[in-house]
């Protein structure tokens, strides 16, 4: 540790430190404009000067680099000092005016009018000050080494490599961050060609996926971070005070044994372009349920504003119910949640905008708690529901008029009349369906699948938790479409069907099994490899076969096939069923 | 008074069973012939209970099990499988018809498939006619049994 | 060449101050001039110089210079030629043939012994 | 057979300009053509030093000395002096006072006064021959070093010796060794900077040019020292001879076993490494020309750290000149107390300034050119002594030391001896070694102008003060020449001076305003001339100065003539035969045509 004074202040740093930070753990303040943490101190500003008394010698040193040496005497306010720092205030004032960095500093150390007019003056706010920030990070944190300085003395300049663009450019703004007089800006247009299309991913290469996630906590993008770029950048790592940023932590499959497992994988949405009449993907502002439920939040792509492609307000908006729901083409079953959320989407759009809603349905099934309720505030808000089923959406009028509108085409029952109506914005209801991979995980855990392509459960009244496998459970729209508060309370069923389970300690296995009798066995070893649970095993000494219990589902295949019929199933042993044939064959 | 044929049938705990259960609680109608016997799978049944079966008088026996693939054993239904085509080779031999016994595979969802295999099947046998296997056995002596077939 | 060692360095050293040795004037003997003014030149003086300078580096005589001077003004004895050894007079030789030349440096240069029969003149004009 | 004769022609740069390598065909030629080719020998060598006559040779053995030869004089002289062995008069220097010539070139006041070490194989071998080097001692100092001292012993010789970095700085070399030697690493490394960025200096180039061997020596003396496998030489791409002089010379070191693996079987490795400098002159300053090498833009860094623990790729690297470098053989061999006892001892026998430096001695001299002399020799002596004083009988008015950080010096201390410290003391500097002599015609608000527009344009621009500060100054220097300065400009420019000076990062920042405090102090009198009467003393700043026609002379010596009229390039000159003529002002531009063509003197400037 180096003990040193500061304005009279004793101060310990160790080795290595430099003056300003020094100066810093006692709070004497040193004006500095082109230093930043993040890379090597440039010293170009000066404004850092201060005096350094060593013995009788005193010498002007900058304090950003200036590194501490044991028994020195800084001065950071000397009358000399003073003077230095508001003479080159001065000529830093008089080249730039009006930079707001610029001005600041000017005010903190009290500079007016700079006596000393610059040829070179720049009255731009937003003026290049050849601080250096920007060259050094790139050179030194994101190691991408693209822009630099060239010319020399009053020409000095920041500039690209050949003035032009740069393919070595990886575009991650750090140059722009740093810039502290705002002179470097993200332009974001056709840049390596590709055109910034409606992204719903992530905005930055470190971001929290959701505020509602659990864990609540960053997760880095692999693809668009720098370091995995460029080996260089970590200034994630340097800011994170508790150090948890690990670079080399890899995807990795863990495997845990468990007793029993809750299989609620979710749904899939149905993709509406299959239903060519509604335009979907086709035409501009025809949304899916999920990405108007995107657009809805504050988080999305237009942070909660409903907005048409091109930014403008609708005026009209129409939600188009039971799209692949209730269809005999695609999905018979009712997906029994869209009736709700478009009405909660009806009402959200009265409250953001004062937009014209129209809902076509075929039956508006309000059948929970309070639903009921909520569809006659809504109908009360002045939402126009027509019932009947929506035939097209097209862009044309049936007369052939084009008028830069949506125009739904539908039958209103009710009325009995055709109707056309224009909106500039349609949302439809996708139905719920299973998830494409349903099948792989259904044969993962050998459990079956109900007619609607959902998991099967075990009965469809008295246990609609459980599936024929034991210790295999299902919930959520896994088992079938339902809304949040049926599968929060099949979810719990679930769980506390398996606590039971874990608190008991053990679990009964049914009785049912295979034994087989070593007598009888004449260690034919048919039966070893006919097990799917490799429960048989033999024995080389007695040179016969034995079945490990554990293993054994009771299945009964290797009873049946066992020659000498040495194997019996406790259960359904040979002899019960013949006793019940000839039970049922008596009369 | 007209020939009722007695059917037993060997359903699998996990598919078939559960399907005509489903059948029975979906309220389908299917005939009454079928007297099942739930075996823990399809692989469970041994070909001698269904010899057994015929001899007690059975005259047709219907196996139902989970679809390839979805059997609770994994594979228990294809042991199933190989068992009754080696088994229907041998049925002729004993003189009785191979239409006399039947493997399908229905789920647990497929109660409508239950109903119309069971309605189906016993129409068969019904045209089939009565086997009385057993005493086919007694009136020959046994030498004769022999020739005759 | 091949790389050196010291010594071979040092060996190296006396070959080339040898060849540099007649750059320096100075920390020599005495002088030869042949004269090669216009006359002694068509009088066959060239031939005397080089059979001289041929005759200096077979005997590896070290310490005196060759040169060469202007006419001394007796052109009827041209090709004349001066030794000046310092520390005594110079002599004259006059009517030199490459064979005369040769003995004179033999005798008189390295023997000191003057030859009498070729001498034309000893001591030099500029007297006083 | 022993050459009797040995042409030694000057190819230094200056000659080769003038013409230097067509004249040594024609004198091979004429010697082929007299059959003299088996006796006399041309050879080329560096620069010989009087560049103010060049092109020129000195025939050895008698060290005879002609100047300024052309083509057409070959034949005669090879038929003459060659030939008949009579010395040609009307080619030998002749000194502009006695109008005597002299023939024997050490007779020379030019040449009398010098003392050589580290030019002393100029003129007397062939640069591209690696064994005349080895004959005039080459690699013995070397040699010496390597079987007979220690490393520790040779860091101590060269600190006795008191020599100085011959740079500009004067930092003492040994002590920069000792700081390198003492400092723990696994690799050093060692710079010979041959940048030499300053306008007018050329002592670098005519070492490298004249004897290449010496410098590689030197560092070979210093690499042993320090325990360094690696040698960068940066050298000037406006110095293509030196470059390719250079080349040859580490070819023919390398061939011998000098350099590369096992150097005379010593077990010592060592690779010389050439960067050509892209022509700025702030990487003659250390650190710049570390970034350099290192394929950064060159730019200073601070130098809290002394290269010498901490340089190129962070390691120990020790900088030197070129000519610090050619001093370090003679200092080994001879000894340090040789060295010492030449130039400048401080009170108590240390310090002060040992050894001699080399000048580029330019300007208003006669003989202007390359001289090494002993240190503490007085200005006075360089100038009138060496250089023969000032040409066509003008008046002295200052000579500047140092080059762009150096400063002017008046007549009034024209006695004050040649030291890195004397010079300090005045305000100057010793630097790289430039020394511009300028007289009455200059005048030195613009040369304080000019060698500011310099640095200006060749700061690296890093650092607010240097980048905007020496900007400003030139701005109001330019008001002042150009007739718009006020007396506040002049308190400006010397609160600017202080400004840079102090907060500058780097020496350029550090040393600029010199040249500008220096002309203040000493030439006050021609900054209040230029500021309040408006007028230019020296008559170079053109807009203070008007040209006037004297009617009565004109008339009456000229008779009108008109010359002065025919020769007017913007014709602003009016009237006719025998009448009085007149100068518009409006259109005269001052070009000073019509004041020399004028026979009468009719004409002045004020």
């Amino acid at each position: 540790m180096i003990t040193l004074k500061i304005d009279g202040i004793e101060v310990q740093v160790p080795e290595e430190t430099t003056v300003l930070k020094a100066a810093e753990k006692v709070g004497v303040w040193i004006p500095t404009m082109c230093h930043n943490d993040l890379f090597e101190p440039y010293a170009v500003c000066r404004l850092c000067s201060v005096e350094v008394v060593r013995g009788k010698r005193s010498r002007v040193v900058t304090a950003c680099n200036y590194p501490v040496s044991e028994g020195i005497e800084v001065l950071t306010d000397s009358e000399n000092i003073r003077w230095i720092r508001k003479f080159l205030m001065e000529l830093i004032l008089s080249r730039w005016p009006n930079v707001k960095v610029v001005k600041e500093m000017a005010e903190k150390l009290n500079v007016g009018k700079p006596r000393y007019e610059s040829l070179e003056k720049d009255e731009a706010e937003d003026a290049c000050i050849l601080c250096g920030q920007c060259v050094n990070v790139c050179r030194e944190v994101v190691q991408a080494n693209v822009i630099g300085f060239s010319y020399r003395g009053i020409k000095r300049e920041v500039v690209l490599p050949l003035g032009e663009q740069s393919d070595k450019c990886i575009v991650c703004g750090a140059c722009a961050l740093v810039c502290p007089t705002g002179h470097i800006k993200m332009v974001i247009e056709d840049y390596k060609g590709k055109k910034p299309e409606f992204t719903l991913g992530p905005k930055t290469s470190i971001y929290v996926p959701t505020m509602q996630g659990i864990p609540r906590v960053p997760v880095i993008d692999a693809e668009s971070c720098i370091h995995f770029k460029t080996g260089g950048c970590e200034v994630c790592a340097k800011v994170c005070e508790p150090h948890a940023v690990n670079y080399d932590m890899k995807d990795e499959i863990v495997e845990i044994d468990v007793g029993q497992i809750l299989l609620s994988t979710g749904y899939d949405i149905f993709d509406a372009s299959k239903m060519t009449q509604f335009g979907y993907g086709r035409l501009n502002d025809v949304y899916s349920s999920l990405e108007f439920e995107m657009m809805l939040s504050s988080m999305g792509p237009t942070s909660g504003k409903v907005l048409t492609k091109d930014g403008k307000e609708p005026r009209s908006i129409g939600i188009v119910h039971c799209v692949g729901s209730r269809d005999t083409n695609h999905h018979p079953y009712c997906s029994r949640v869209c009736c709700m959320y478009a009405l909660k989407f009806a009402h959200l759009v009265c409250d953001r905008t004062d937009a014209e809603i129209y809902q076509f349905y075929i039956d508006m099934r309000a059948f929970g708690k309070g639903y009921e309720e909520f569809y006659v505030r809504i109908l009360d808000e002045g939402v126009k529901v027509i019932r009947g089923k929506v035939a097209e959406v097209s862009e044309v009028t049936s007369s052939g008029e084009y008028k830069n509108q949506l125009i739904i085409r539908c039958e209103d029952t009710l009325a009995g009349k055709i109707l056309e109506v224009p909106v500039d914005m349609v949302i439809l209801c996708n139905a719920i369906e299973p998830r494409k991979d349903i099948d792989a995980v259904r044969r993962l855990f050998s459990i079956s699948k109900s007619p609607d392509g959902f998991f099967l459960e075990r009965h469809p009244k008295l246990d609609p938790t459980s599936t024929m496998s034991d210790g295999i459970y299902i919930a959520g729209c896994a088992q079938g479409p339902k809304d949040i508060p049926d599968t929060v309370a099949q979810a719990s069923s679930a769980a506390a069907r398996i606590l039971s389970y874990i608190s008991k300690g053990e679990v009964e296995i049914d009785p049912v099994r295979a034994w087989i009798d070593d007598k009888y066995c004449a260690g034919c070893r048919i039966c070893n490899n006919l097990c799917p649970y490799t429960a048989i095993d033999f024995i080389e000494e007695k040179k016969i076969s034995q079945i490990n219990d554990v293993l054994c589902k009771g299945c009964g295949t290797c009873v049946a096939a066992c020659p000498a019929s040495a194997i019996t199933g406790k259960g359904f042993s040979d002899a019960q069923i013949v006793a019940e044939l000839e039970g049922l064959l008596a009369i | 008074m007209e020939f009722e044929p007695r059917i037993i049938a060997f359903f699998c705990n996990w598919c078939t069973y559960t399907g005509a259960d489903l059948a029975g609680v979906s309220r389908l109608k299917s005939p009454a012939n079928i007297r099942v016997i739930r075996t823990m799978c399809s692989g469970r049944v041994d070909p001698t209970f269904i010899l057994k079966a015929f001899e007690l008088g059975a005259d047709g026996i219907l196996i139902g099990g989970c679809h390839p693939g979805d059997c609770h054993y994994s594979e228990g239904n294809y042991k199933a499988l190989r068992r009754v085509h080696l088994l229907r080779k041998m049925l002729q031999s004993f003189g009785i018809d191979e239409k006399r016994l039947r493997l399908e595979w229905i789920s647990a969802s497929e109660g409508d498939v239950y109903q119309h295999v069971a309605t189906e099947f016993t129409a068969q046998i019904r045209s089939l006619g009565p086997l009385n296997w057993k005493q086919r056995f007694e009136q020959k002596e046994p030498k004769e049994q022999l020739i005759a077939v | 060449m091949a790389k050196l060692t010291i010594e071979e360095l040092d060996k190296l050293r006396e070959k080339a101050v040898d060849k540099l040795r007649l750059r320096e004037s100075g920390e020599n003997r005495g002088r030869v001039i042949v004269h090669l003014g216009t006359c002694g030149i068509a009088a066959g003086g060239r031939q005397v110089l080089t059979a001289l300078l041929d005759e200096v580096e077979k005997q590896g005589i070290k310490d005196i210079t060759v040169t060469t001077a202007g006419c001394a003004g007796l052109c009827s004895r041209e090709p004349m030629a001066t030794i000046e050894l310092f520390g005594q007079t110079p002599v004259k030789y006059a009517d030199l043939t490459a064979e005369k030349i040769k003995k004179i440096l033999a005798e008189h240069v390295v023997k000191g012994k003057l030859i009498k029969e070729y001498a034309l003149a000893v001591g030099s004009e500029r007297v006083g | 057979m022993p050459f009797r004769l040995n042409i030694m022609l000057c190819t230094g740069t200056g000659c080769v300009s003038n013409g230097a390598f067509p004249l040594l065909e024609a004198f091979e030629k004429e010697i082929k053509k007299h059959e003299l080719h088996g006796e006399v020998a041309v050879i080329p060598t560096g620069c010989n030093g009087f560049c103010a006559v060049g092109p020129l040779v000195v025939v050895q053995p008698d060290e005879i000395f002609y100047q300024r030869l052309r083509i057409e004089d070959v034949p005669f002289l090879v038929q003459e002096h060659f030939l008949k062995g009579r010395p040609v008069k009307k080619f030998m220097y002749t000194p502009p006072e006695t109008k005597e010539p002299i023939p024997v070139m050490s007779d020379i006041p030019f040449f009398g006064k010098q003392m050589l070490i580290a030019l002393r194989n100029r003129g007397l071998i062939d640069p591209e021959n690696i064994d005349e080097y080895i004959a005039r001692d080459g690699y013995k100092g070397f040699t010496k070093a390597i079987t007979t001292m220690t490393p520790k012993q040779v860091i101590d010789e060269v600190k006795a010796s008191g020599l100085r970095g011959r740079g500009g700085g004067g930092f003492p070399t040994g002590l920069k060794w000792e700081v390198a030697f003492n400092t723990q690493s696994d690799e050093k490394f060692i710079i010979i900077n041959c940048d030499e960025g300053d306008p007018g200096a050329f002592m670098d180039r005519s070492i490298v040019e004249s004897d290449p061997h010496s410098v590689i020596e030197g560092v070979l003396i210093g690499a042993y020292a320090l325990g360094v496998k690696q040698v960068y030489i940066y050298v000037r791409m406006e110095y293509p001879l030196a470059l390719k002089r250079f080349y040859r010379a580490l070819e023919h070191a390398t061939e011998y076993g000098l350099l590369g693996k096992n150097i005379l079987g010593k077990g010592m490795d060592l690779e010389i490494e050439v960067h050509r400098g892209a022509g700025a002159f702030i990487c003659g300053e250390e650190t710049a020309l570390i970034r350099s090498i290192q394929g950064f833009v060159g730019e200073a860094q601070a130098k809290y750290i002394y290269p010498a623990e901490k340089g190129l790729n962070g390691k120990p690297t020790i900088i030197n000149n070129v000519e610090t470098w050619a001093n370090i053989p003679q200092i080994i061999l001879r000894g340090a107390k040789w060295f010492a006892s030449i130039g400048t001892r401080g009170k108590n026998g240390d310090g002060g300034s040992t050894g001699t430096k080399v000048f580029s001695l330019v300007g208003k001299v006669h003989n202007t050119g390359l001289v090494e002399v002993p240190m503490g020799i007085t200005l006075r002596e360089i100038i009138y002594d060496i250089g023969g004083g000032i040409k066509n009988n003008k008046k002295f008015k200052s000579v500047q030391t140092g080059g762009p950080s150096g400063g002017f010096l008046p007549e009034s201390l024209l006695d004050l001896p040649v030291d890195f410290d004397e010079l300090l003391k005045v305000g100057s500097m010793m630097g790289s070694g430039g020394m511009v002599v300028t007289d009455e015609d200059n005048c030195m608000v613009d040369m304080a102008r000019y060698f500011l527009d310099f640095v200006q344009s060749e700061s690296c621009g890093k650092c607010i003060p240097c980048r905007e500060g020496t900007k400003r100054m030139l701005d109001i220097l330019e008001r002042i020449t150009f007739g718009q300065g006020t007396e506040e400009d002049l308190v400006k420019l010397e609160e600017l001076s202080k400004l840079i000076v102090e907060s500058s990062l780097c020496a350029l920042g550090g040393t600029a305003p010199n040249p500008v405090l220096t002309t203040m102090k000493y030439f006050r009198e021609e900054y209040e001339a230029h500021v309040k009467n408006k007028k230019c003393p020296a008559h170079t700043c053109k807009p203070l100065i008007t040209y006037t026609i004297d009617g009565k002379i004109c008339v009456e010596k000229g008779h009108g003539c008109g010359v002065c009229r025919k020769n007017c390039p913007q014709s602003a000159i009016a009237g006719e035969l025998k009448k009085e003529h007149r100068i518009d002002p409006a259109k005269c531009d001052k070009c000073g045509i019509c004041y020399d063509v004028c026979k009468f003197d009719a004409i002045y400037v004020d």
